[in-house]
C-alpha cells in the first residue's frame, strides 16, 4: 500500500452495486455457518450464566458491598457507546451530507442496532429481579403505582427504548427501497421474505418523495437523540453524589467516548468485512481514513475531558474527590486507568500519521486498542469510583467472577452473531445511497471517490 | 378499511388492557371454598346473628382475627340442647383428619411481604363485609373481592387512612 | 385520468427522465408516473413542478407526532406523580426539572413515529398490488417513466421521450 | 383436652395459624388454618407475649425478657427490672437465641458403638444404659463417678452434687474456662472473704483496669459499660466541666482501652507488676487515705520492688506513664477504683489493695452480705478429679457443659484422662469435643428451654423459666439427674426428694422465700418471681478491713520480658468457645480488628518487621490479613495469619481464644487455633518463637481502609472545647448554608430521629446482634463478607490513627452507623421504582417487594448503609423458628437496610391509636436502642422538644454533629462527639 489514498479509474455502475450487495448475500458456506454457529456458543455459554445467575441470584457473580454496579453497567455503557457512532454516521453526516458515509452507514446502523439490543440486556442482566424490569415503564396497574421519573434510570430506561425504536425505524425505512431491490432480483423463499419486508415499495415519485422527507426528518430527531441518550447515560453516574462521577462534564465527555469507541468499533468491524466479503469496492481505504480522522479527533476530545476532570477536582480541593481520584491513579486498580491512558489518549495518536490511517492492518490493530480502552475507562468510572466512596470504611475492590466474565463474552458472541445473520440476509451495504454516490461521483469528476480494486 | 378497524383495535386493546390491569380479575371464578366439615356462615352468623368478632375473636386485638377453638364450638354445640358436638368433630369431605383437629381451608392469603393487621381496621370501623363480602349469606364462603394493592388502596384513599408503602411492607 | 394505453420509457440517467418529464410537462401531459432506483433530485424537482407539489406533508405528521409526545410527557409525568403524592429525598412531588428528559425522549419517539407512520400512509404503503408499468430493472439500474395517454398521443409521447434520452419505450395497454 | 394432644402440640398448632408466616418456602400447610381445641388465655396469635428469665450465656447472670410469639421465641431483650442488666443485652446474649435453635443441636441419644460409630437410641434405652453403669460404678466403690459440667445455679448445682453423692461419688467440677478463682483468692488475702466485691464504676473519677475487659467480657459487661458511659459523661465536678480519667494496663489495646484515656501497653502477664508499681506510686507520694488505717511501713515494703523506674524494663511501662494514672487514681476527689483480670492473682492483689488504701472500699467497690459462693470449683479440686480420672480410679464420667474437652488447660490433659474412664456420658446441646470423648449422648434442654436459677450477686436471684416448648425431644439435664438418682441409685438415689428439676427450683425457691424474708404468700412470691424474672433486693453493704497479714506476703520479683510472648485474650463473641457455634457471634466482626468467622495472630508492625512481614495489604485494605506465621508453643506449632496493627504490644503476638474447634456444629468446626489447647494453666501468656511461612490464608473483614482520612465520620472533642463551647477545629472549610432548590418537606406529626452518643458507645456490638435478631438480617459466612456481602444493617465503624501521628484525642474511633434516614435521602429519587420513598414521619422507607435491585441507592448513599441480597437467604431449620413474623424475610435481589424497626413504630402507633391515645416519648424503641448496654442510642420524636432524645440533643449542644455534612442529606440521626481529655493535661 503505496500511497494513502489513491484514485481509481474504475467507473462502477449501478449493476455493479447490486452484484456486489448481491455477491455479499449470496447462499452462506460452511465457514459462514461455523463463525455464527461459533458465536451462537458464545451467546448460549453467556445466556447460560445469565439463567443460572438468575436462579441463585447475583451471588454468582463477584459484587459486593461498595462496587454495585461494575461489570455489567461497564458493559452497558459500553455497548451504548458502541450504538452512537452508527446513528452519529448515518444521521449526523446526512445531515451535514457528507458523501463518504454512503458504503459504510448501513454497517453502522446495523451495528447500532444490535449493540443497543446488546446494551439494553445488561440492564437486566444487572438487576437483582430481573423479571419486574417492566415496572420502569409506566403502564396502568392495580396498584396504582408508575415509575419514578425523577429516577436517572427511568430516564435511561426512556432514553434507550426510544433509541432502539427511533434507531430501528431509521434503519428500517432506509432498508425499504434496498429490500424492494432485493424482491425484485431473488428467487425462492428469499423473494417472499423480501417481498413481505419491502411493503410493495416501487420507488415513484410519490414514495421516493415521502421517503426523502422522512428520512432527513428522522435523520433531524436522530441527532438531538443521539446526544441526548449518552448525556443521559452519563447522568445514571453524574447525578450520584458519589466521588469520581459527581461531575458536570460527564455528558458531552461521555457523548465524545461514545463516538470515539463507536467508530472505532465499525472499523474493527468492517477492515475484516470489506476483505472476507470482498466489499473493497464499495468501502475504501478513503472511507477508513476518515473513520480513522473521527476517531483521532474523538480521541483528542476525552483526553482532553480527562485533563479537565483531575483539573476540576484539583481546583475545588474537595478532600473527598482529592482522595478518589487519587486512588484512580495509584489505587489497587490503577492499572485499570494506565490501560486507558495508553488505549484512548497515546495510542490513537498513531493516527495522525497518514500511513497508519490508510493500511488496514494498523487501523484494526489500533481499533481493538481504543475499544479495550474505553472498556476500561467505563470499568475504571463505574467500579473504581464506587470502591473509594465517601466511607473509608467501605472501600473495597472489585474483581469479577467467572459469571460477569462469561457474559460479556457472551454479549460480543450475541452481538456478532446477530450482526453475521443480518448482513447474509440484508443488504449491509445500501445501493440506494451507493447509487446516488455514483451520481454524485460523476458529476464530481471521480476523483474525490476513488475506487480501488483488491490488491 | 383498515386505516379505520386497526386504530380502533388498537383503542380496543388499551382500553382492555387498562381495565383488566386495574380490575379485581373479573374473570376469575369466585366459588365458595370446600372445607372439612359443612360449617355454614349462613347458618351462624346470618340465621343465628352470631357476631363475626364472637368467633374470629383476636381480630380487635391482633393482627390476626383467628379461627375459632374447638371449644369455642363446643361451648354452644357440646350442649345435648342442640345435638352435640357430632357435626364438629367428624370429618366430612376428608375422612384422613383426626378428630379435633380441623383442616380448614385458607381463603384468604396475603403474600409474606405484606403485612396486614386486622386491629386498626376494625377500631377503624370498617365492618368485616367491607373486605369479606356478605359472609352472613354464604353457606361456603366466596371471596368477593380479590384482596390486592389496588383494593386495599382505594380504600384507604376513600376514607383517607395512610397511604404510606411502609405501613403494609416492612 | 383515465387513458387507453400507457408507454413506458425507461432512461439510463435520472437527467435524460427529468428532461423527458419537463417535456411532457410543456406537451401539457401529466398524467404520468416515475420509478427510480434512488430519490433523484432532479425527477423529483421535476415531478414537484408539474404537479405544484411543495414539501412533503410528512412534515406536519411529525410536528404534531413531536407536540404530542411532549405533551404526553408532560402528562404522564406529571400526572402519575399527582396520583400518589410519594416524597423522594425531600422533592416537590411534581418535580419539572427531571421530567424534562422524559419529555424531550416522549417528544422524539412521538415525531419519530408520527414521522415513519406518515411516510407509509402517504406512500400508500404496505402496498398490494404493482403500479402499472413497474418493471424489476426501475428498482436497479433505470429510471421509468409511465405516461397513461389516449391512443391518439402516444407517438407524440413516444417520440418526446426518446427525444429526452430514453433507452426504449413501451406501450401497453392499461 | 384428648390424650394424644399435647401442650406442645396446641403451640405448634397456633403457630400455623399465624396469619403470614415468614418462613420462606411456605409448605403446604401454610393453605390450611388449624385452630386450637382450647385456646391458650395468655396467647393471642399475632400479639407477642413476654416472659421474664435469666440468661445463662455467662456468669453475669443478666436479667432478660424473651419476646414470644405463636410459642417461639424470637428475641431477647434486657429485663428492666433487673439491676444488673436495666433493660440492656449484650451480644453474646441476644445470640442465646442461636444456641437454642441451632441446627446441629442433638435430637436424639446416641451410643456409640466400638468401632466409634454412633447409633441414635431411644430415651429409655439411653436412660437405662446410663443408670446401669452408674448403679455399677456406684456399686464398685467410692467416688467411681464423676461430673465435669458447667455450673447452672445455686439450686441446680445442688441437685447435681445431690445426684453425685446418691451414687456414692463427691466427684462433681463444675468448670468455667475462666473462673473468678483469682480474683476470690486474692480477696480471701486481702479481706479474709472468697466472695466478690460489687464496684461502681459510675461513682469513680479514675478507672484503672489491669487487664479487666471490663466493657467486653469481663465479670459482668452489661453492667459495667453502663456504668461506664455514666462515669464518661461529660459533667460538672467542683465547678468545671470534667470527665472521668480511665486507664487501661494490657498488651493489647482493645474496645475497652480504646474507651480509656490511657492505654498502658504493658508485657503480657506484667499486669500485677504496673498495679504494684502504681501501687508504690501511691504509697510513696503519700496518697494513701487516713480513714484506711492502713500500715503505711509495711505496704511500703510490700511494693518496694515495683519502683515504676525500676520495673519499667520487665513491664513495658514507661515510669511516667505510671507516675501518670497513679496520680490520676491517688487524686481523684471523687473516687477512685481499680480493676483486674486475667489469671495473674498478683493483679488482683494490688487491685484489692490499692482500692482499699485509698478509701475506696465501700465506695467504688462494695462487698455485700449474703454474696453468692464461688459457683465453679477451685483448681486443686479439678486437679484431683482429673488425676484420679487419669489414674483409673472413676468408672463413669458425665460430662454436662463447659467442653471440658476443649477448655481446660493444659493441653490434652482432659481428654487424655477422660480416655482413662471407663464409660463416659456427655449430655449437652450441640456436641462439642468433650462429646467426641463420651460413648452416650443425651441431648439436653437449651437453658430457655429449662427451669434454672442464679445469684449472681447479694440480692439479685434471678429465676430462669423455660420460654418455649423445646425445640428438640431432649431432657432438662438435671431432669436425666434426677431421674438417674431415683431409678439407678436405691434408696440413696430415692433421697432426693425433687420430682424434677423444675421442682427442685421452685422447692428452692420455697427456701429462698423464707431466707430472704419476702412476706407475700409462697404462690404470690412464685408468682412474681416468674412475671419479674426473680427478685430484686437491695443487698446490705458489708464494711470490710484489709487484712494487714496481705502486707506481709512476699510478693514475687517481676520476671524479664520474653523477646516474643503469645498472649491469648478472650474473644469478645466468642468468650471461651462457647459463642463459636452460633452465626451471629461468627458474623458479628471484632470490634477492634473487624475480623469475622477467624482467629488471628495480632502483631506490632515492629514485630511483623522482625518476623519478616510487610503490611503489603495496607493501601487498600482488603482484608485484615494474609500472611500465614508458624508459632512454635509447648503444644506444637501452630499456624496463624497476622494481622499487623498499631494496637497490640511489640513483642507481642495476641491471639483470641475461642475458634478451633475440632466438632461443636457447622459453624464452629475447622476455624482458626485455641490457645487453649497449649496454654498452661494459670497464665494467658507464654513465650514462644515464630516464623513467616510461605502460606496465605485471608483473614476476611467487612471493613475497608482503617483511615478516616479527615472526614467527618466519627468525631471526638477535646473537654477544653466541651467547656468553652467552641466547635473543634478539624481543619475542614466552614459551609455556608447550603442554597436549597425546593422549600422543605414538612413533617406535621412525627418525624422520627435518633441520638448516639459516641462517647458512650464501647463497640460492643449488641445492637448487630439485636438487629440480626429483631429483623431477620440473613448470616452469610466467610467467603461472601470477603466479597463485601455483609448483611447487617447497622456496623461498628473503628477507625485507627497512626500513633505517631496522634496529637490528641483517641487513638482509635469506634461509633455505630446505621441508615441516617435523610431528609434529603440521596438513595430516593434515584430509585426509577419508588422502592425507596419517604414517609410522612421522616423514616427512609425501603419497599422490598417494590424492589427490582438496581442498586443504584446504595451507590448513591454517602453513608453506604444499604444492604443488597445477593443470594435467597438461608435460615437452616430450626434457625427460621427465631424470624420475627411481623418483618419480611427479604428474597434474593432486593436492597434492605435499617428500618428504626418501623415495625415496632407502627405496632405502637396502632396499639395508640385504638387506645385513642396519643404515642408516649420511650414506648417505641428500636431493637439496637434496646439492646445498648451503654445507652449510647436514643430514639425518639424530633418534632417532640421533650422526647429523652431531644433532650439529649440540647443537652449537649456543644456536642452534637452529623455525619459527612457536606452531601447535605439532613440525617436524622445525631451522634454526640466523643469527649477527650487534653493530651497531657490530664
Amino acid at each position: 500500500m503505496a500511497a494513502a489514498v489513491e484514485p481509481s479509474n474504475i467507473q462502477l455502475s449501478y449493476l455493479d452495486v447490486d452484484r456486489t450487495a448481491q455477491r455479499v448475500m449470496a447462499p452462506a458456506g460452511l465457514k459462514y455457518w461455523m463463525w455464527v454457529a461459533f458465536c451462537a456458543f458464545l451467546a448460549a455459554l453467556g445466556g447460560a450464566f445469565w439463567t443460572r445467575q438468575i436462579y441463585e441470584g447475583l451471588g454468582v457473580t463477584g459484587y459486593g458491598q461498595p462496587t454495585l454496579w461494575a461489570v455489567y453497567i461497564t458493559n452497558f455503557v459500553f455497548w451504548v457507546g458502541i450504538a452512537h457512532s452508527g446513528t452519529l454516521i448515518s444521521a449526523v453526516l446526512l445531515l451535514f451530507r457528507t458523501r463518504w458515509r454512503t458504503a459504510v452507514y448501513r454497517c453502522a446502523e446495523t451495528m447500532t442496532i444490535f449493540a443497543v439490543v446488546t446494551a439494553g440486556l445488561f440492564p437486566i442482566v444487572h438487576l437483582g429481579r430481573p423479571w419486574f424490569f417492566y415496572w420502569l415503564c409506566p403502564y396502568p396497574n392495580e396498584r396504582f403505582l408508575q415509575p419514578d421519573f425523577r429516577s436517572p434510570l427511568t430516564w435511561d430506561f426512556f432514553a434507550i427504548s426510544t433509541y432502539l425504536t427511533t434507531s430501528a425505524l431509521f434503519l428500517s425505512v432506509g432498508l425499504i427501497p434496498d429490500i424492494a431491490n432485493m424482491r425484485d432480483i431473488s428467487i425462492g423463499w428469499r423473494k417472499k421474505f423480501y417481498t413481505v419486508l419491502s411493503c410493495g415499495w416501487q420507488g415513484t415519485d410519490r414514495q421516493w418523495r415521502n421517503f426523502s422527507m422522512a428520512y432527513l426528518l428522522l435523520a433531524g430527531f436522530a441527532t438531538p437523540l443521539v446526544l441526548s441518550v449518552h448525556s443521559v447515560v452519563s447522568w445514571d453516574f453524574a447525578t450520584m453524589q458519589t466521588p469520581g462521577m459527581h461531575s458536570t462534564i460527564f455528558a458531552p465527555y461521555f457523548v465524545a467516548g461514545a463516538i470515539f469507541s463507536g467508530c472505532a468499533l465499525v472499523l474493527t468491524l468492517i477492515i475484516p468485512m470489506r476483505k472476507l466479503l470482498q466489499l473493497e469496492d464499495l468501502v475504501t481505504i478513503w472511507h477508513l481514513d476518515n473513520l480513522a480522522k473521527v476517531v483521532l479527533f474523538t480521541s483528542i476530545v476525552i483526553t482532553y475531558s480527562y485533563a479537565t476532570e483531575f483539573f476540576v477536582v484539583w481546583y475545588t480541593q474537595d478532600p473527598i474527590e482529592m482522595m478518589t481520584f487519587h486512588e484512580r491513579l495509584f489505587g489497587l486498580q490503577g492499572y485499570m486507568f494506565g490501560i486507558m491512558i495508553l488505549c484512548n489518549c497515546l495510542i490513537p495518536l498513531f493516527l495522525f500519521s497518514p500511513r497508519i490511517r490508510s493500511s488496514t492492518v494498523w487501523l484494526f490493530v489500533i481499533s481493538i486498542f481504543v475499544n479495550i480502552g474505553m472498556w476500561s475507562e467505563r470499568f475504571v468510572l463505574i467500579s473504581g469510583s464506587l470502591s473509594t466512596n465517601t466511607m473509608p470504611s467501605q472501600w473495597k475492590f472489585y474483581v469479577p467472577a467467572l459469571t460477569e466474565v462469561l457474559i460479556t463474552i457472551g454479549s460480543f458472541g450475541w452481538f456478532l452473531m446477530n450482526f453475521s445473520v443480518f448482513a447474509k440476509f440484508l443488504p449491509i451495504v445500501s445501493m440506494t445511497e451507493l447509487k446516488d454516490g455514483i451520481e454524485w461521483l460523476r458529476k464530481s469528476g471521480g476523483e474525490r471517490y476513488p475506487y480501488r480494486k483488491a490488491s | 378499511m383498515n386505516r379505520i378497524l386497526i386504530p380502533v383495535a388498537v383503542l380496543m386493546f388499551v382500553v382492555g388492557l387498562y381495565t383488566v390491569a386495574v380490575s379485581e380479575r373479573p374473570w376469575d371464578p369466585r366459588v365458595g371454598v370446600e372445607q372439612p366439615i359443612p360449617f355454614s356462615h349462613r347458618v351462624h352468623a346470618g340465621i343465628n346473628k352470631i357476631p363475626c368478632q364472637y368467633c374470629h375473636e383476636y381480630a380487635r386485638r391482633s393482627a390476626n382475627s383467628g379461627v375459632p377453638p374447638i371449644a369455642r364450638c363446643v361451648g354452644c354445640h357440646g350442649s345435648a340442647l342442640l345435638g352435640g358436638i357430632q357435626p364438629v368433630t367428624r370429618p366430612w369431605t376428608d375422612d384422613s383428619q383426626p378428630p379435633f383437629e380441623i383442616r380448614w381451608n385458607r381463603i384468604y392469603t396475603l403474600p409474606d411481604f405484606v403485612r396486614f393487621v386486622h386491629k386498626p381496621h376494625i377500631w377503624a370501623g370498617v365492618q368485616c363485609q367491607e373486605c369479606h363480602g356478605p359472609v352472613e349469606t354464604m353457606d361456603r364462603v366466596v371471596p368477593v373481592h380479590e384482596i390486592n394493592m389496588g383494593f386495599c388502596v382505594s380504600c384507604h384513599a376513600q376514607r383517607g387512612a395512610t397511604q404510606e408503602c411502609f405501613v403494609c411492607h416492612h | 385520468m383515465s387513458g387507453d394505453i400507457q408507454l413506458i420509457g425507461s432512461f439510463v440517467t435520472d437527467d435524460a427522465c427529468a428532461e423527458a418529464i419537463e417535456a411532457l410537462h410543456h406537451a401539457k401531459i401529466v398524467a404520468f408516473h416515475t420509478f427510480s432506483p434512488f430519490p433523484s433530485e432532479k425527477i423529483a424537482e421535476a415531478v414537484n413542478e408539474v404537479r405544484g407539489w411543495g414539501r412533503s406533508p410528512v412534515r406536519k405528521f411529525v410536528m404534531a407526532g413531536g407536540f404530542t409526545g411532549a405533551l404526553t410527557g408532560l402528562v404522564v409525568t406529571v400526572g402519575t406523580s399527582w396520583e400518589w403524592n410519594i416524597n423522594t429525598g425531600g422533592r416537590p412531588i411534581a418535580s419539572i426539572t427531571p421530567y424534562i428528559v422524559i419529555i424531550f425522549e416522549l417528544m422524539i419517539l412521538f415525531g419519530v413515529l408520527g414521522a415513519v407512520s406518515s411516510f407509509f400512509f402517504k406512500s400508500g404503503l404496505p402496498a398490494f398490488d404493482q403500479s402499472p408499468g413497474y418493471r424489476t430493472r426501475f428498482g436497479a439500474d433505470r429510471f421509468g417513466l409511465v405516461v397513461q395517454a389516449a391512443e391518439g398521443d402516444a407517438a407524440k409521447i413516444e417520440a418526446l421521450m426518446r427525444d429526452a434520452g430514453a433507452e426504449e419505450v413501451v406501450r401497453e395497454a392499461a | 383436652m384428648s390424650d394424644g394432644l399435647s401442650r406442645r402440640s396446641f403451640i405448634k398448632l397456633a403457630a400455623t395459624a399465624s396469619a403470614a408466616a415468614a418462613i420462606p418456602g411456605c409448605e403446604p400447610a401454610a393453605r390450611k388454618l388449624i385452630p386450637y381445641v382450647v385456646p391458650d388465655e395468655n396467647l393471642i396469635p399475632g400479639v407477642p407475649t413476654f416472659y421474664a428469665t435469666t440468661c445463662a450465656e455467662c456468669s453475669a447472670g443478666c436479667g432478660v425478657v424473651a419476646r414470644v410469639m405463636e410459642g417461639r421465641v424470637i428475641k431477647l431483650e434486657g429485663n428492666p427490672a433487673d439491676p444488673i442488666s436495666q433493660g440492656a443485652i449484650c451480644a453474646r446474649g441476644q445470640s442465646a437465641l442461636q444456641g437454642l435453635y441451632n441446627p446441629d443441636r442433638l435430637a436424639k441419644p446416641h451410643t456409640r458403638g466400638s468401632d466409634g460409630r454412633l447409633t441414635p437410641i431411644e430415651w429409655d434405652d439411653a436412660a437405662k444404659l446410663l443408670n446401669d453403669k452408674l448403679a455399677a460404678a456406684a456399686k464398685a466403690g467410692k467416688d467411681r463417678v464423676a461430673l465435669v459440667g458447667a455450673p447452672q445455679g445455686p439450686t441446680l448445682d445442688k441437685v447435681t452434687q445431690a445426684w453425685a453423692q446418691a451414687y456414692n461419688s463427691s466427684r462433681v467440677i463444675f468448670w468455667e474456662a475462666f473462673s473468678d478463682e483469682p480474683a476470690r483468692a486474692a480477696a480471701e488475702a486481702c479481706f479474709g472473704r472468697r466472695d466478690l466485691p460489687i464496684y461502681r464504676l459510675d461513682q469513680a473519677e479514675t478507672i484503672i483496669s489491669f487487664g479487666a475487659d471490663f466493657v467486653e467480657t469481663w465479670d459482668s459487661p452489661v453492667e459495667y459499660a453502663r456504668q461506664f458511659a455514666q462515669f464518661r459523661a461529660p459533667k460538672t465536678r467542683a465547678g468545671s466541666l470534667s470527665i472521668g480519667h480511665a486507664a487501661y494496663v494490657g498488651p493489647r489495646l482493645n474496645a475497652t482501652a480504646a474507651k480509656c484515656d490511657e492505654w498502658v501497653a504493658a508485657n503480657p502477664g506484667s499486669e500485677g507488676a504496673v498495679a504494684m508499681a502504681v501501687l508504690n506510686v501511691v504509697v510513696t507520694q503519700g496518697w494513701v487515705a487516713q480513714a484506711a488505717g492502713v500500715d503505711v511501713a509495711a505496704l511500703k515494703t510490700l511494693v518496694a520492688a515495683y519502683d515504676p523506674e525500676k520495673i519499667s524494663a520487665q513491664t513495658g511501662v514507661p515510669a511516667a506513664t505510671i507516675t501518670k494514672i497513679a496520680g490520676w487514681f491517688g487524686q481523684a476527689t471523687d473516687g477512685a477504683v481499680a480493676l483486674a483480670g486475667g489469671p495473674d492473682p498478683q493483679a488482683h492483689l494490688a487491685a484489692f489493695i490499692l482500692n482499699a488504701v485509698t478509701g475506696n472500699l465501700g465506695k467504688t467497690m462494695v462487698f455485700l452480705d449474703n454474696a453468692p459462693a464461688q459457683a465453679t470449683s477451685r483448681p486443686a479440686d479439678v486437679r484431683a478429679v482429673i488425676d484420679a480420672m487419669r489414674d483409673g480410679q472413676v468408672d463413669v464420667l458425665v460430662i454436662a457443659g463447659g467442653n471440658p474437652a476443649y477448655s481446660m488447660p493444659p493441653g490434652d490433659a482432659f481428654k487424655n484422662a477422660a480416655n482413662r474412664v471407663g464409660f463416659v456420658v456427655w449430655a449437652g446441646e450441640v456436641p462439642d469435643e468433650s462429646a467426641e470423648l463420651a460413648s452416650l449422648w443425651l441431648p439436653t434442654h437449651h437453658a430457655l428451654e429449662s427451669w434454672r436459677d442464679s445469684n449472681p450477686r447479694a440480692g439479685v436471684y434471678g429465676l430462669g423459666q423455660p420460654v418455649m416448648q423445646p425445640v428438640f425431644p431432649s431432657r432438662p439435664l438435671h431432669d436425666i439427674l434426677i431421674e438417674s438418682a431415683h431409678l439407678g441409685a436405691g434408696t440413696a438415689g430415692q433421697a432426693i426428694a425433687y420430682e424434677n428439676a423444675a421442682d427442685a427450683v421452685s422447692t428452692g425457691w420455697q427456701e429462698l422465700q423464707g431466707k430472704i424474708g419476702a412476706s407475700a404468700t409462697p404462690k404470690q412470691f412464685w408468682d412474681d418471681a416468674r412475671r419479674h424474672g426473680g427478685v430484686f433486693q437491695a443487698a446490705k453493704e458489708n464494711t470490710v478491713k484489709l487484712a494487714p497479714a496481705v502486707f506481709a506476703q512476699k510478693s514475687p520479683a517481676p520476671g524479664a520480658a520474653a523477646p516474643l510472648t503469645l498472649w491469648a485474650f478472650p474473644h469478645i463473641f466468642l468468650y471461651d468457645g462457647r459463642g463459636a457455634n452460633k452465626p451471629w457471634l461468627q458474623e458479628i466482626p471484632d470490634p477492634i480488628t473487624q475480623i469475622v468467622w477467624d482467629s488471628w495472630a495480632e502483631v506490632h508492625p515492629e514485630t511483623a518487621k522482625q518476623l519478616g512481614l510487610v503490611k503489603d495489604y495496607e493501601g487498600t485494605r482488603l482484608f485484615a490479613g494474609i500472611n500465614m506465621i508458624e508459632i512454635a508453643t509447648p503444644g506444637g506449632p501452630i499456624e496463624l495469619t497476622v494481622t499487623i496493627s498499631p494496637l497490640v504490644k511489640p513483642g507481642v503476638i495476641a491471639v483470641p481464644y475461642g475458634q478451633g474447634h475440632t466438632s461443636y456444629g457447622r459453624y464452629a468446626r475447622g476455624i482458626g487455633v485455641n490457645p487453649f489447647a497449649f496454654m498452661p494453666e494459670g497464665t494467658r501468656s507464654i513465650a514462644v518463637d515464630a516464623r513467616k511461612l510461605d502460606k496465605t490464608h485471608k483473614l476476611v473483614t467487612p471493613l475497608g481502609k482503617s483511615d478516616m482520612m479527615g472526614r467527618t465520620i466519627i468525631e471526638a472533642m477535646s473537654l477544653d472545647d466541651l467547656a468553652k463551647g467552641v466547635e473543634p477545629d478539624f481543619g475542614e472549610e466552614k459551609m455556608d448554608q447550603p442554597y436549597e432548590m425546593y422549600p422543605p418537606f414538612v413533617y406535621a406529626g412525627h418525624k422520627w430521629g435518633m441520638t448516639i452518643d459516641v462517647n458512650s458507645c464501647t463497640g460492643c456490638s449488641a445492637c448487630i446482634a439485636a438487629c440480626y435478631a429483631e429483623n431477620n438480617v440473613q448470616v452469610v459466612g466467610k467467603a461472601n463478607v470477603d466479597l463485601g456481602r455483609i448483611m447487617s444493617w447497622i456496623r461498628v465503624e473503628r477507625y485507627i490513627r497512626d500513633p505517631e501521628e496522634i496529637k490528641e484525642g483517641p487513638p482509635v474511633y469506634i461509633a455505630p452507623v446505621l441508615c441516617q434516614q435523610c431528609d434529603h435521602a440521596p438513595c430516593e429519587p434515584v430509585c426509577p421504582v419508588f422502592a425507596s420513598s419517604h414517609t410522612s414521619e421522616g423514616l427512609n422507607a425501603q419497599i422490598y417487594n417494590r424492589c427490582i435491585g438496581t442498586r443504584f441507592c446504595e451507590n448513591n448513599c454517602p453513608y453506604k448503609v444499604r444492604r443488597f441480597n445477593w443470594y435467597a437467604p438461608e435460615f437452616i431449620e430450626p434457625l427460621n423458628f427465631q424470624l420475627n413474623p411481623d418483618v419480611t424475610v427479604r428474597g434474593a435481589g432486593v436492597m434492605e437496610k435499617c428500618t428504626f424497626c418501623i415495625q415496632r413504630i407502627t405496632t405502637a402507633e396502632i396499639d395508640a391509636r385504638t387506645e385513642d391515645r396519643k404515642l408516649v416519648d420511650g414506648e417505641i424503641i428500636p431493637a439496637c436502642a434496646q439492646a445498648c448496654p451503654a445507652r449510647a442510642i436514643s430514639f425518639g420524636d424530633i418534632n417532640d422538644p421533650n422526647s429523652a432524645m431531644m433532650k439529649r440533643r440540647d443537652d449537649n449542644q456543644g456536642r452534637t454533629y452529623t455525619m459527612l455534612p457536606e452531601f447535605n442529606a439532613l440525617p436524622a440521626v445525631t451522634y454526640l462527639r466523643d469527649v477527650y481529655q487534653e493530651k497531657g493535661k490530664a
